[in-house]
Order: structure tokens, then C-alpha cells, then sequence
């Protein structure tokens, strides 16, 4: 009490602003607004739409103090919170009952957070622990400057990083996000998991790589090996799914490990690129979920079998999502691209001696992701329309003002800091909280490459003009002689478009494992935990004093492993 | 989940004529696979009741452009089945001749689409080039490219003159080298075998269930050839090879016709050199009261005519099987499972021919043969000199 | 004449249909391709898909059926497109005139431009009329 | 087995339901069958005997129409042509392409063609005709008539 | 102003130079076939036939997306050919590096996908398909291969590649060779050529994505392609034989080497069937990716 009243007394201690921790809490905020509008029509009509809207500002509030938070105790109580706050938001994407998900989440943050607390512990230990509880509480989030180099640091970093790892969603604490992206509403995944959470995960493991550990090569080099399966893996996941929300998912968790990555190059330019590319995440995966989401709510599913041709039915939204997937595929000149460009040239001037690796891994990891968005682009918004798709088209509703603002804005802010690239925010912001020299050996010029694939379209346009553009006719698909209206089968849903690599040598292999849950950490854990449960429900059999004893005996092994 | 069907035609640049096979697919796997004929029924059958026996002979050559001999060959054996008589042995030699360049033209035609649906233009090329040389000889002893006007009932209705014998046994000697290095590019080639090796396989007994025909059948293990089994024309007269092998994929399909083409042009050879002399018609005048059957050895397998006839001079009733008929519905057997890449060259190996398979042609009352060839070829031969001399090239 | 037209007539891309044929025309138009008479000297493609088609070469007696289609079909051809009916058949029907599934000769179904007579019209036959056709199109510009 | 073997084992086995037999030449022969045992008939020509089905030609003949089932036996060069004569009126038949796959189309372009009902056909659809063609109008009956007022007969060479 | 030359320059430089490829590509297929094969003109005159043919729209399509598609398409080509040319042929070069062209050159990938997508045909859906799959193939032994020379320039930049290369190519070099062989065939596809012209296979899927295009739309993508089929080829050389020389006696190496990388994509989609799409795939992911690591690995031990 005496510390807390201490710490109103005196918030300087325990609270300090960075310029990233500023930019950090302007994207927060916006994305805040977005939110909000956007949840007024996509929302509505739900039950406790009060609690809803407290929950979120709540959410926001945590946040903001997590950024400006210069104290380890105050961040991990905020941290935790944070973790509630998504289990509560998730809960609202179902009339009644929390989903299976929700508590997965809850207990993979949650177990993480205890892993935090853990770091936290070792970190007093190895750096106060002589000062006892007041300097634990004390215990300041800035300038440590601990080195790597006994067991218990190295343990303190993965544990504080683990923390991150989960809120951001990167392997192998990744397996919340999916099921969440498919049970949770959509504002809130926007809001959540694609953008506060990604912040704060990224956030909290740049400043604890940069200012509270010193970073040996060994630990880069797993950074940076956790950043490109995370990469791999989870694209290759993306590409086979069938459900809309659930391939973002795998994205969302397919875009933290270039941050990882970024960051484990423990080069000031792949930092800067990571968390570059952080923000430019963020902006287009909201734009991405919010897009998804208004094909959710007008179509009623988000199953991309019964989806496709939806462009009919809402152009302003097909517009925002092609521009964000053309962005996270990292499609010059789009802000995607400037960020991943400058995560290579961290990764080849601070990859190691095996930044080859990394560099095709991440380069490769992008062209699968445009080729799942390609997938998603087809059987959502292109390709035939399907039997609800057509009914939506005829319903001739339009898109309303409060989905479009947040759309356009994000989709502007997608083109713009691609087009100015690192120039304004990268300059003002991320350089001071990176520090060092910034070495680029390569070149990415993107104002005058926007001026080139401008005159490109240009080009193209006045070819268009000088043809017989403007008196086209309308005319039936050519299938060969047949129509498509006697054959409705004749739709290619897009569902099956990469059975042909699913079933290619190992991976067929793979893909059979990771539909098992082999891969899922939790799953796995529930399995064992399961296992267990047949042993317990043998041993106990409703008779109190065989549970007393169960009880003493463990109370026996567990003091004699705490001592 | 995620099924979707793809058309396969009517109007597709795989298929010639338009047929449309409805692929029914998940991702690029074929799970079923349906075909809708018709888009080429012309009632044959129907006309060749109103046409007298002589003239019926000109539609049946119109069923199939490619067929145009066997179709009249299966034709004047039914008739002469319903006497039954046989045919003067010049005239059986000169029919073996004709039907054994249809073959090579024919396989040579097939290789060359084969290589074309696979995107391998120049097989396509190099086939049809050798193609045009068979035509060649075609053209020297019928006087026509295709439509070879060669049969009748009772005979052939043109001699073959002794001064044209030598030239068209050279130029079928010197389609031999070039068959033979065709035969290398085609057999030997890695490419090749990965896409066509195990790839639409129909094995014997399913051969057997479908009543498979020819080279689609021979391919799977089935050693039937008509001209082996009944033999008919010369086929008799000399040493050849029946083609069989076993393992009744696309690739077998493919050794199953080329290698059959050195056997055709073995007979073919045979043939011109020891063509005996002698009448080449024996004129039919009324064609009794009764049935016929013919039967022969086509291109793409067995060809079949029952004729019926009640001593007019039409036939009541004339039906025609192709081979395609019973060679096409093994695409059930063959397709499913494989990918829409294979199932085009699977639905081509078995060499389709739906203007056969679409028959039922009808016979025709008038008796005037509705359109000379000749004339019309020669007129247009003529023109096209003309424009050609025009336009300056060569 | 206009460059545009010349431009057309220098590269005629044609697509192939067949309406219930005997398969020989048919032949005869693809041999049209192939080395002895190659029509790639004129500019002349076979086109895959019929929007890309400038000339239709169209063989066949017209049968029930693919007619139905032929119909469909030519709206679907970007103008300005041409139609060359190749063979007898494709001319009047032909030997199949009484047959109960032709009912119609082609030209009463879609505009013939030029008719190739023969049965089979030799590829010479099919050139020829298809750079007549080319003829008449630009003379009569 | 020789040629005579086989007629003389096929005539012993269905004694019952041949009712003609016509030997035209050493490799023909035309067996008429009552219609109601084609289908054991067919099936055990094709199965036991090992004969190939060639094809079914039906024709119109009135009272009758009349199908000739023709199997080929290769190894001794015999076509075995059965007739079968149903009634024209009522044209219905067991149907073989459900045993056997080879008779699965030539039955469903009987049945449009000569408006023969094949009882139990897997697959009874059109096969041949356009989708406008009229329901009970059968080109290969002697009886067809025009019934196209379109159609134009006047143009040919 | 220079700007605005360079682009034009980039522009109609590459379209001509790529129209004269593509007459050569039709030549020399024409000649191994025994043909005669098309005048000088024709591809030329087809992209004018085309401008004048009629604009047909699939019912149905999304109008705005099936005619930007080849648009978007065309402007990554000239800026992918504006890039080579700029850094071939101005000091120090500018705009973009390594990384940039690789993605520049997806673009027209991405716009044939785009365009098959927006056609509301089965048949162009699944071409498009395959399309895609198709660069998820390539793309792999692309960046390694075309990383070998990165290494052995020891510089991203493209100008920087080119000056590295001046006292020694890297096909001079074991790994540049192989690394070589594996991006001409990677171009192959790229290309969409036999045999891995599967996305367009003409006798499977009618053309595919482009089956609905007529017109202008077509007229675009066929430039766009013809364009390609200059591009790819100067970025082998860039990359490999340490680009383009114009003086002196290097005029002709640097022709030489053109038309032998374009006689060599001819000659391999002419003595080839079209391969499946998992067949593609397998042959990009297995044996190319092992050879282009191999390569790379030989090329960071200075092989």
C-alpha cells in the first residue's frame, strides 16, 4: 500500500515516456477509435453492449499503461489484465457460454504471464536480490544491461520473451490466436489480437532485447530461427485453411515472426524494420479483420466454401482488403513492402552465418502469403458468386459510413507509409528508440519507384484509351459453349486451391500432423493432462480420506521441490 | 466441400468436335466425371435407310473424316455378308492397301494431337508433316486426301495403276527413317514418361467389362484384333505383329500406335508389291432378302455394320458401332482420381472420335451422290493455285 | 483503310467450330497449321478461346444441339469477327440435308461471310478462302 | 472349344428359352430368345463364355421392334447375333447395361432413338438428342415424321 | 524530366525489344518445326489488331478489377525494366536493389492471377490457380538462385552486382553456372512457357486466366508477356554475365549472351511436354531448390 501511494506520490518512477512508447499509444489510440466506430453498426443489436464498451476502453486504458509503464511489477499486473480483458472480449462472440477458445487463450496468456513473473523474479535475483522486496517492487523496466551469460539470465530472457511470444501470437505459444480469430467478434480481433496485442508483445520484447538484456549471438540466432518457423509454419497453415477469420489467424501469427525475427537480428536496422513493420501489421491486419468482418456480417458465415463473388456486393470494401492483402504480401510500393525490405537488409548485414536462411525464409514466407490471400481474395470477394453470395448482391445493401471510415483511413495509411516509406515515422520515431548506425547495403527508393509504376499505369491506361475501352459489351462467360446459369456447379469455390501442395512428399505428412494438434502446445498439454486424468479418476474414488491423503502427499512433494 | 465442376467442352480447343465432359473436381483431383454427347448426331442411320446400297456407301464415308475407309469397309462386308459372297482378290488387296494407310494416318494424326494436348507442338508438328507424305500416297492411289470414294459393295471402284506402285512404296520407305526418330522422341523422352507412365491406367479386366476396343484394349493386355480373329482382305496373305502390351496406360497407348504404324506399313508394303491381277468388282446387281454383318479392324478398334435388307435396293436397316462408342465410356474406369491435367490425354488416348461415336447415320432415298469431291477438290486446287500465284508465295 | 482493319487482316486469329461434322474439315483446318501449308506465315493463330477470335471457322451440318450453342457462342465474339463456313456440310448440309437433326443451314443461324466448298476442302481450299475473304473485307473498305 | 461344342453346349443350356435358331455361315449365327431370359442369356455369353459384346442394333418392324444383341465369341471367330422381338406398343425391356457396363450406352440410345423403356438402367438419360427434342417422338421408328416446323429441307447441293 | 525519358525510354525500349523477342521465339519454333513461322511484324501488328477488336465483359465480373488486372500488370514490368535499365546505364543507379526486382517481378504474376480471378470463369479460376501455385514453386530456387550472385558481388544493389562484375562474371564461377541453369528455369515458368505453361494450358483450361480477355485487356497482357520476355532475360544477364556492354567488341558478347539465354527458352519449350502442376511443384522444391542451395553454398565458400 505504502509503494502504492508511493508510486501516485511520485509517477515518474514507475512511468516514463519513449518516443516509441508515444507512437505506440497514437497507433493504440486510433485503433481505439476505429474500433469503436466500427463496433456501432457491426455490434449492434447484441446483449450487454455496455460491458462491451467498458471492457474495450478498459483494454485501451491497460494499454497505455503498459506502454508509458518504466516498473516490472506494474507492467506484469497490467500485462495480466490485458489477458482478462481478451478472455471477457472473446466471450461476446457468442450469444451465451464463453467458447472453447476464450479459455485457451486465457490459459496460454495466463500461463505465460506466470512465466513473466518468473523473469521478473530472476531478474531481481540476479540484479537486486540483495535489496529484498522493496527493490522487487521497484524493480525498474529500462537500462539494465544484463548479460546472457549464466543459466539464470538466459532462463529470465526466454521467460520474459515466452511473455511476448504469447501476446503476439508467434510459435510456439501461437495456438490461441487462430481459435480465437474464428470464436471472437471481429472488432475485437481486430482491436486484440491483431493490433494491441502484436504491439504490446513486439514492444515489450524489443525494449527487453535492447535495454534490459545484452544480446549474445547464440540468443539472436534462436530469435531468429523462432522468427522464421514462426513465418514458415504458420503460412503454410494459412494456406490450407477454409474459414475466412481463421486463415487471418494463422496470418496474424505468420507476420510476428518477421517482428521476431527483425528483432533477433539484433541489428539497429532490422530492429527499426521490425518494428516498422509492427505498425504497418497492425494496419493492415485491422483493415484485413474489419473487412472480413463486414463479410461476415452480411453474408452470415465466413466459410469460404459458401462465399465468392461478394465484389458485386460491396466494391468499397473489396477495395480496402486488396489493398491490405496486396500489403501483407508485401507488393511494392505498399507499406508492407517497405518494411520487410528493411527486415532483409537487417537480416543480410546482421543475420549471421546463416542469414541466407533467414532471408529466403522470409522472402519465400511472403510469396505464400500472397498466395493465401490470393486464395481468399478469390473465394471471397472474385470468382463466381456462390448461393449466398448472390442473395446479398441482390439485396443491394450498402456498405455503411462506419464501416468505410476506418477501411479508407487504414487502407490510405497503407499506401502512404509505403509510398513515403521509413521516411517520417521512421526517422522521428523508431530511430531514437533504436539507436545506433543505420546501415542499409541495399537501395529502396520509393518515391521515385511509386513515380515509375504510376507512369506504368499510366502507360497502360492511355493503351486502354486508344482501344475500345469505353464501348464494352457485356457478354456470358465463354465455358466452352455451355452457360453458367444452367450449371450453378460449375463454381470454383477456392477452398481446394492448394490440395495440390498439401499433398506433395512431407508435407502431406506434416499437413496430417498439424491437423491433428501434434504442433499445438496446449492441445498437447491438455492431451497429457487428460492422460493423467484416467490415473487420477482411478485414484480417487469419493472417499475423503483417500483424497486427504493424495492431498499430503503432494503437499509433501511439492514442499520438498520447492526446498 | 470445395467440389466443383469443370467443363471439359463443348467447344474446347482439345476436342475437334464438341462434346462435353463435365469434370467433376476437388482442387485438381477428378472425383467423377460425366460426358454429354450429342453435339455431333447427324441421324446417319436414318439416312442411309433412304439411300440405295451403292450410295449408302458415300454417307457412311461421312460418318468419320478419319474412319472414312473403315466405315466402308465394315459397310461393303456387311453387305456382301448378307449374300454371302466374297470379293475378287485384287479388290481385297487394294482395300488392305487403303485401310492400312487410314491406320497410318490416322495414328500419325493421333500422335500429333496427343503431343499437341500435352503442349509438346512439336511432335504435333513433326507428326502431322509425316502425315501429309501418307496423304500423299493416298492421294496418288484414290485421288483424294480423305474421303477416298475407294469402296463399293462387291469390289473398289478404282484400280490401282502399276505405274504409281513403285512411287508410293518409296515414299512409305522414306517415312520409315523419320517414323522411326518420331518414334525415339516420343518413347524416350524423361518428360514424357513422368507425365504419361501410370497415368489413366484400365487394366484387363476392366478392358473385358467395357468391351474395349483396338489399341485401347491391345494396351491393356487384350490380344484381339479383328484382323487377327476373322480375318478379312489380305490380312491373311502375310506375316505381321499384333501389338500387345500390358500395362494399359496412356504411355502403352501410345507404343500400342506407333509401333502398330511399322506393322501397317509392312502390310501395306506387302500389298503393293505383290498385288495380283485380275478383276476389281465383282457388280452386284440386287442384294437379296437377308442380314449382314461387317466387321473390321479399324484405327481406333473394331468397326461394326449390320445390315438388313428386304430385297429393295435399301437396306431397312443399318446400324453402326464405332469403336468409340464402346472405347469412350472408359473414361469412368480411367479418370477418376487423377487430375484435370491428366484427364484431357487420358480422354485423348483413347483416341475419341465423336462424329463416329454420333453416328446413326440415315440412309437417303435420292441415290445422287450429293457431292462429288473430286470436282469440287479440283476446282478449289485450281483456286487456290490462282490466289497462291497472287499473293506471291512460291 | 484504316490501320486498325489492316492490323486485323494481317493477323487473323481463328477459332474452330465444329456443329456436327465428320470430323474431316475439321482435320483439314488444323492441317492448316502444320508444316506444309502453315498459316503462321499470314499471321494466323488458332485461337483457344473464342474471345480471342477474329475469324470462326465453322464446319458441320448444323446439328440440333451445337447449334443451339453456335447461337450463344456468337454473341460472345468480340466484333468486328468474320465467319467462314468450311465444307459442304457447313455450306447447305449437304448429304445431310434430310436428316432429323439438321434442321437449318448454317447461314440461316448465324452470318456466313465465306463459304469453302468440298468435302473435304483441301487446306490450299481453306487458305485460299479465308485470304479471299481477307480480300473482299479490305477491298470493300 | 470348338465352334460346334459351344452351340451345341449353349442350345442344351437354354433349351427353354431359344426359340429359333438360324447358322448362316461358319461364322454367324442368328438365335432368336424370348425376352424374358435375354438378360440370363447375355450375361452368361459374356461372362462364362467369354464373348465380347459387340453391340445392339434395334429395328423397327412393326408389330415388333426388334433388338439383335451381338456377341462376338474370338477365339473360334463366331458373332452370335440374339434377336429378341418385343412388343412395339408397349417396348419394354430387361435391362443388361446394369450387369454390364459395355451395354450401358447403346441401351440409353435405344431408348431415345426407338423409344425402348430398359427396365432397372442405371443411367437412363438422354444420350444422342438435343435437350428441345420432343418427349415420344422417335427418329428410327418408320413412322417418324417431321415435327420441326423450322426446318428447312430445300437448301443442299 | 530525365524521369520522365527514363521511363518512356524504359518503357518503349522494352516493348520493342520484347516484341522483336517474341517474333524470334516464333521463329525459332516455327523453325524447329519446319515451319516458315510469322513476318518481323506480327507480334507487333497482333497488339494493334487487338487495340482495334471489340472489349467483351464476362456477366458478372467485377468490371473495375477484370480491366485494372492487366494494367497493374504492365506497370510492374515497366518499373521492373525502368530499374534494370536506370542501373545499367546511369552511375551509381537508384530506386531499388535485388529484393526489389524479385518482387517487381511477381507483379505480373499477380496481375494474370487478378485478372483469371476477376473473369467469373471456372476455367479461368482454376488457371489462375495454378498460376499462383506456380510461384509458390518457383519462387524459392529463384531467391537462391539469384542470390548467388548477391553473394559473390557481395553488394544488394543492382548497379552494385553490375560493377562487381567487371574484372569477373559469375558464370564464371562453378555456383554462378549452376545457379544459372536453375534461374533459366525458373524463368521458364516465370515465362509461363513449356513446360510450365500449366496455368495457361490451352488444350486443358482453355488459355486460363486470359480466357475472357479480348480486346485491349488482351492486348495489354500480350505486352505485358512480350515485355517479360525481354526482362526476365536482361535480368539473368544483369545478374550473371555482369549486364549489358555497349562498346566495342562487348556489343556482340552481350547480343550473343541475349540471344543464347532466348534461344535457350525456346529450345526447352520446344522439346517438351507440358508438365502437371505437382509435378512442377515437386521439380521446384525438390531437385532446383537443392541444386540452387548447392550453389549458394559453393558461392559463400568463394566457389
Amino acid at each position: 500500500m505504502k509503494y502504492l501511494i508511493d508510486a501516485l506520490k511520485n509517477p515518474g518512477g514507475y512511468f516514463a515516456s519513449t518516443p516509441l512508447s508515444v507512437v505506440c499509444a497514437v497507433f493504440a489510440a486510433m485503433f481505439f477509435v476505429f474500433t469503436v466506430v466500427y463496433s456501432f453498426r457491426h455490434m449492434s443489436g447484441r446483449k450487454g453492449l455496455w460491458r462491451y464498451y467498458i471492457y474495450i476502453l478498459a483494454t485501451f486504458l491497460a494499454t497505455l499503461g503498459i506502454l508509458f509503464s518504466a516498473n516490472f511489477l506494474l507492467l506484469l499486473v497490467l500485462w495480466g489484465f490485458l489477458g482478462l480483458m481478451l478472455y471477457l472480449l472473446i466471450g461476446f462472440g457468442r450469444e451465451e457460454g464463453t467458447p472453447e477458445s476464450a479459455r485457451k487463450s486465457l490459459a496460454i496468456i495466463g500461463g505465460t504471464d506466470v512465466l513473466l513473473l518468473l523473469g521478473i523474479v530472476l531478474i531481481w535475483s540476479i540484479r537486486y536480490g540483495s535489496t529484498g522486496l522493496p527493490g522487487f517492487l521497484r524493480l525498474p523496466f529500462a537500462g539494465m544491461g544484463i548479460q546472457l551469460d549464466t543459466t539464470g539470465s538466459v532462463i529470465a530472457y526466454l521467460c520474459l520473451a515466452s511473455a511476448a511470444f504469447a501476446k503476439a501470437g508467434a510459435m510456439p505459444f501461437h495456438t490461441w490466436l487462430p481459435d480465437t480469430a474464428r470464436d471472437a467478434p471481429v472488432p475485437v480481433t481486430a482491436f486484440l489480437p491483431a493490433s494491441l496485442d502484436k504491439l504490446l508483445g513486439i514492444y515489450f520484447l524489443a525494449r527487453v532485447t535492447l535495454e534490459v538484456f545484452v544480446m549474445t549471438p547464440a540468443m539472436n540466432t534462436v530469435l531468429m530461427a523462432l522468427g522464421s518457423v514462426t513465418i514458415m509454419a504458420a503460412v503454410m497453415m494459412a494456406l490450407v485453411q477454409h474459414d475466412l477469420k481463421r486463415l487471418l489467424g494463422y496470418h496474424a501469427v505468420s507476420q510476428v515472426g518477421y517482428m521476431v525475427l527483425g528483432i533477433g537480428t539484433g541489428n539497429p536496422v532490422g530492429i527499426a524494420g521490425a518494428l516498422f513493420h509492427m505498425f504497418n501489421n497492425t494496419i493492415y491486419k485491422s483493415s484485413l479483420f474489419l473487412a472480413g468482418g463486414e463479410v461476415e456480417r452480411r453474408t452470415g458465415t465466413s466459410d469460404l466454401a459458401r462465399l465468392g463473388g461478394l465484389v458485386k456486393a460491396m466494391p468499397m470494401v473489396f477495395a480496402a482488403f486488396l489493398i491490405a492483402s496486396l500489403s501483407i504480401s508485401g507488393v511494392p510500393p505498399f507499406n508492407g513492402f517497405a518494411s520487410k525490405w528493411m527486415l532483409y537488409q537487417g537480416v543480410i548485414s546482421g543475420g549471421g552465418t546463416l542469414w541466407v536462411v533467414w532471408l529466403v525464409a522470409a522472402m519465400l514466407g511472403s510469396a505464400l502469403t500472397l498466395a493465401s490471400f490470393m486464395k481468399l481474395v478469390h473465394s471471397v470477394f472474385l470468382g463466381q458468386p456462390s448461393q449466398i453470395s448472390r442473395e446479398v448482391i441482390e439485396s443491394r445493401e450498402k456498405t455503411g459510413f462506419f464501416t468505410i471510415l476506418p477501411l479508407a483511413v487504414l487502407s490510405l495509411l497503407c499506401i502512404g507509409l509505403g509510398v513515403i516509406a521509413w521516411k517520417i515515422p521512421f526517422a522521428d520515431y523508431f530511430r531514437p528508440g533504436v539507436g545506433g548506425e543505420l546501415h542499409m547495403p541495399g537501395i529502396w527508393q520509393s518515391g521515385p519507384a511509386t513515380l515509375v509504376l504510376l507512369a506504368g499505369l499510366v502507360i497502360g491506361y492511355l493503351i486502354y484509351l486508344s482501344g475500345s475501352i469505353r464501348k464494352a459489351r457485356i457478354v456470358a462467360p465463354f465455358i466452352g459453349g455451355e452457360t453458367l446459369e444452367k450449371n450453378p456447379d460449375m463454381r470454383v469455390s477456392g477452398v481446394d486451391f492448394y490440395r495440390t501442395i498439401r499433398e506433395i512428399g512431407i508435407l502431406k505428412v506434416i499437413y496430417r500432423l498439424a491437423e491433428k494438434k501434434l504442433f499445438d502446445l496446449y492441445e498437447v498439454l491438455q492431451k497429457i493432462a487428460a492422460g493423467f486424468g484416467i490415473v487420477f479418476s482411478f485414484m480417487h474414488n469419493g472417499i475423503l480420506s483417500r483424497y486427504l491423503l493424495w492431498f499430503v502427499i503432494g503437499l509433501a512433494v511439492l514442499c520438498i521441490v520447492l526446498i | 466441400m470445395g467440389r466443383t465442376i469443370i467443363p471439359i467442352g463443348p467447344y474446347h480447343p482439345l476436342q475437334e468436335e464438341p462434346e462435353l465432359f463435365t469434370l467433376t473436381v476437388e482442387g485438381e483431383t477428378v472425383v467423377d466425371i460425366d460426358v454429354r454427347i450429342g453435339y455431333n448426331h447427324r441421324g446417319i442411320e436414318k439416312l442411309s435407310e433412304m439411300k440405295t446400297f451403292e450410295n449408302s456407301t458415300f454417307v457412311v464415308e461421312r460418318i468419320c473424316g478419319i474412319c472414312s475407309t473403315s466405315h466402308p469397309f465394315a459397310y461393303t462386308r456387311a453387305v456382301e455378308d448378307v449374300f454371302p459372297m466374297e470379293v475378287p482378290i485384287r479388290a481385297k488387296y487394294i482395300r488392305t492397301i487403303i485401310a492400312e494407310g487410314e491406320r497410318i494416318h490416322s495414328h500419325l494424326l493421333w500422335l500429333g494431337l496427343a503431343g499437341h494436348f500435352l503442349g509438346y507442338n512439336t511432335v504435333y508438328m513433326w507428326a502431322w508433316k509425316l502425315r501429309e507424305e501418307i496423304l500423299d500416297v493416298m492421294e496418288i492411289l484414290s485421288g483424294n486426301r480423305n474421303n477416298y470414294a475407294m469402296f463399293k459393295p462387291g469390289g473398289v471402284r478404282r484400280d490401282i495403276k502399276p505405274e504409281d506402285i513403285p512411287i508410293c512404296i518409296r515414299k512409305i520407305e522414306s517415312i520409315l527413317p523419320t517414323l522411326d526418330m518420331l518414334k525415339k522422341a516420343v518413347l524416350d523422352d524423361p518428360v514424357l514418361h513422368a507425365r504419361l507412365k501410370g497415368v489413366g491406367v484400365m487394366t484387363y479386366q476392366e478392358a473385358i467389362d467395357f468391351s474395349a476396343l483396338g489399341p485401347t484394349s491391345r494396351a491393356s493386355g487384350v490380344a484381339r484384333d479383328v484382323r487377327k480373329d476373322s480375318p478379312y482382305g489380305a490380312y491373311q496373305e502375310m506375316e505381321w505383329d499384333m501389338i500387345v502390351t500390358s500395362n494399359g496406360d496412356v504411355f502403352d497407348k501410345a507404343v500400342v500406335r506407333i509401333l502398330e504404324m511399322f506393322e501397317s506399313a509392312k502390310i501395306m508394303r506387302f500389298c503393293l508389291e505383290h498385288l495380283p491381277g485380275g478383276e476389281i468388282d465383282a457388280n452386284i446387281k440386287d442384294v437379296p432378302p437377308g442380314e449382314g454383318i461387317g466387321h473390321i479392324e479399324a484405327p481406333r478398334g473394331e468397326t461394326f455394320h449390320y445390315v438388313k435388307s428386304d430385297g429393295t435396293n435399301r437396306p431397312v436397316r443399318h446400324k453402326v458401332r464405332a469403336p468409340t462408342f464402346m472405347n469412350l465410356p472408359t473414361y469412368k474406369a480411367t479418370v477418376q482420381g487423377e487430375t484435370i491435367s491428366d484427364a484431357t490425354i487420358i480422354l485423348a488416348a483413347i483416341d475419341p472420335c465423336y462424329c463416329c461415336t454420333e453416328r446413326i447415320a440415315v440412309k437417303d432415298t435420292g441415290g445422287r451422290i450429293l457431292y462429288g469431291g473430286k470436282d469440287l477438290i479440283q476446282l478449289s486446287r485450281e483456286k487456290t493455285d490462282r490466289i497462291k500465284r497472287r499473293m506471291g508465295v512460291r | 483503310m484504316s490501320l486498325k482493319l489492316k492490323a486485323l487482316l494481317k493477323s487473323p486469329w481463328v477459332f474452330h467450330l465444329s456443329t456436327g461434322s465428320c470430323n474431316n474439315c475439321d482435320i483439314e483446318t488444323l492441317d492448316c497449321l502444320t508444316p506444309r501449308f502453315d498459316i503462321e506465315r499470314f499471321g494466323m493463330l488458332l485461337a483457344g478461346s473464342i474471345k480471342h477470335a477474329d475469324v470462326l471457322l465453322v464446319t458441320g451440318s448444323g446439328n440440333r444441339m451445337s447449334v443451339e450453342r453456335l447461337k450463344a457462342l456468337w454473341e460472345q465474339v468480340p466484333k468486328p469477327c468474320l465467319v467462314v463456313a468450311i465444307g459442304t456440310c457447313a455450306a447447305s448440309r449437304g448429304i445431310f440435308k434430310d436428316s432429323y437433326n439438321c434442321p437449318q443451314p448454317l447461314d440461316q443461324i448465324i452470318p456466313v461471310d465465306v463459304y469453302i466448298p468440298g468435302c473435304p476442302p483441301k487446306p490450299e481450299a481453306i487458305i485460299a478462302g479465308v485470304v479471299k475473304l481477307i480480300e473482299r473485307v479490305g477491298g470493300s473498305q | 472349344m470348338t465352334r460346334e461344342e459351344v452351340l451345341l453346349d449353349f442350345t442344351s443350356r437354354f433349351h427353354e428359352d431359344i426359340l429359333d435358331l438360324y447358322d448362316k455361315s461358319h461364322s454367324r449365327v442368328y438365335i432368336t430368345v424370348r425376352p424374358e431370359s435375354m438378360v440370363r442369356i447375355g450375361t452368361y455369353l459374356f461372362r462364362n463364355l467369354g464373348a465380347r459384346f459387340n453391340i445392339a442394333s434395334g429395328t423397327d418392324m412393326p408389330p415388333n421392334i426388334e433388338i439383335l444383341y451381338h456377341f462376338i465369341v474370338e477365339d473360334i471367330n463366331l458373332l452370335i447375333s440374339l434377336r429378341v422381338l418385343i412388343d412395339r406398343e408397349h417396348p419394354v425391356m430387361d435391362s443388361l447395361g446394369k450387369d454390364i457396363e459395355a451395354l450401358n450406352w447403346i441401351e440409353r440410345e435405344m431408348s431415345e432413338l426407338l423409344g425402348i423403356t430398359f427396365t432397372g438402367h442405371p443411367d437412363p438419360r438422354r444420350l444422342l438428342l438435343a435437350d428441345n427434342w420432343p418427349e415420344g417422338v422417335y427418329p428410327l421408328r418408320q413412322d417418324y415424321e417431321e415435327w420441326d416446323e423450322k426446318a428447312d429441307r430445300t437448301r443442299g447441293v | 524530366m530525365t524521369f520522365v525519358y527514363l521511363i518512356v525510354f524504359g518503357f518503349a525500349a522494352t516493348a520493342a525489344l520484347g516484341l522483336v523477342t517474341s517474333w524470334i521465339d516464333r521463329k525459332v519454333t516455327a523453325r524447329v518445326q519446319y515451319r516458315v513461322g510469322p513476318p518481323f511484324l506480327q507480334p507487333f501488328i497482333d497488339i494493334v489488331k487487338l487495340l482495334g477488336k471489340e472489349t467483351v465483359i464476362p456477366a458478372g465480373a467485377s468490371r473495375g478489377t477484370f480491366l485494372m488486372a492487366p494494367v497493374i500488370g504492365l506497370a510492374g514490368v515497366v518499373a521492373a525494366a525502368t530499374l534494370f535499365w536506370v542501373n545499367q546505364f546511369f552511375e551509381g543507379g537508384f530506386m531499388g536493389d535485388w529484393i526489389v526486382a524479385i518482387y517487381l517481378l511477381t507483379v505480373p504474376s499477380l496481375s494474370i492471377i487478378l485478372g483469371g480471378f476477376a473473369s467469373r470463369n471456372p476455367l479461368a479460376s482454376l488457371g489462375a490457380s495454378r498460376e499462383m501455385k506456380l510461384v509458390m514453386a518457383y519462387e524459392l530456387p529463384f531467391i537462391l538462385a539469384t542470390l548467388v550472385p548477391v553473394i559473390w558481388a557481395g553488394d544488394l544493389s543492382i548497379s552494385g552486382i553490375i560493377e562487381n562484375q567487371s574484372d569477373g562474371i559469375t558464370a564464371g564461377h562453378l555456383s554462378g553456372i549452376i545457379a544459372l541453369i536453375v534461374a533459366l528455369l525458373c524463368v521458364q515458368a516465370k515465362l509461363a512457357l513449356v513446360p510450365f505453361d500449366i496455368p495457361e494450358a490451352e488444350t486443358e483450361i482453355v488459355e486460363g486466366p486470359l480466357v475472357e480477355y479480348s480486346g485491349p485487356g488482351l492486348a495489354v497482357f500480350r505486352l505485358m508477356k512480350n515485355m517479360l520476355l525481354f526482362t526476365l532475360p536482361f535480368f539473368l544477364i544483369i545478374l550473371f554475365f555482369g549486364g549489358m556492354r555497349l562498346n566495342g567488341i562487348n556489343i556482340l558478347w552481350t547480343l550473343l549472351e541475349y540471344v543464347g539465354i532466348v534461344a535457350l527458352i525456346t529450345v526447352i519449350r520446344n522439346t517438351n511436354p507440358r508438365v502437371r502442376i505437382d509435378q512442377a511443384v515437386r521439380f521446384f522444391w525438390g531437385p532446383m531448390t537443392v541444386l540452387a542451395t548447392a550453389a549458394v553454398v559453393l558461392a559463400l565458400n568463394g566457389i
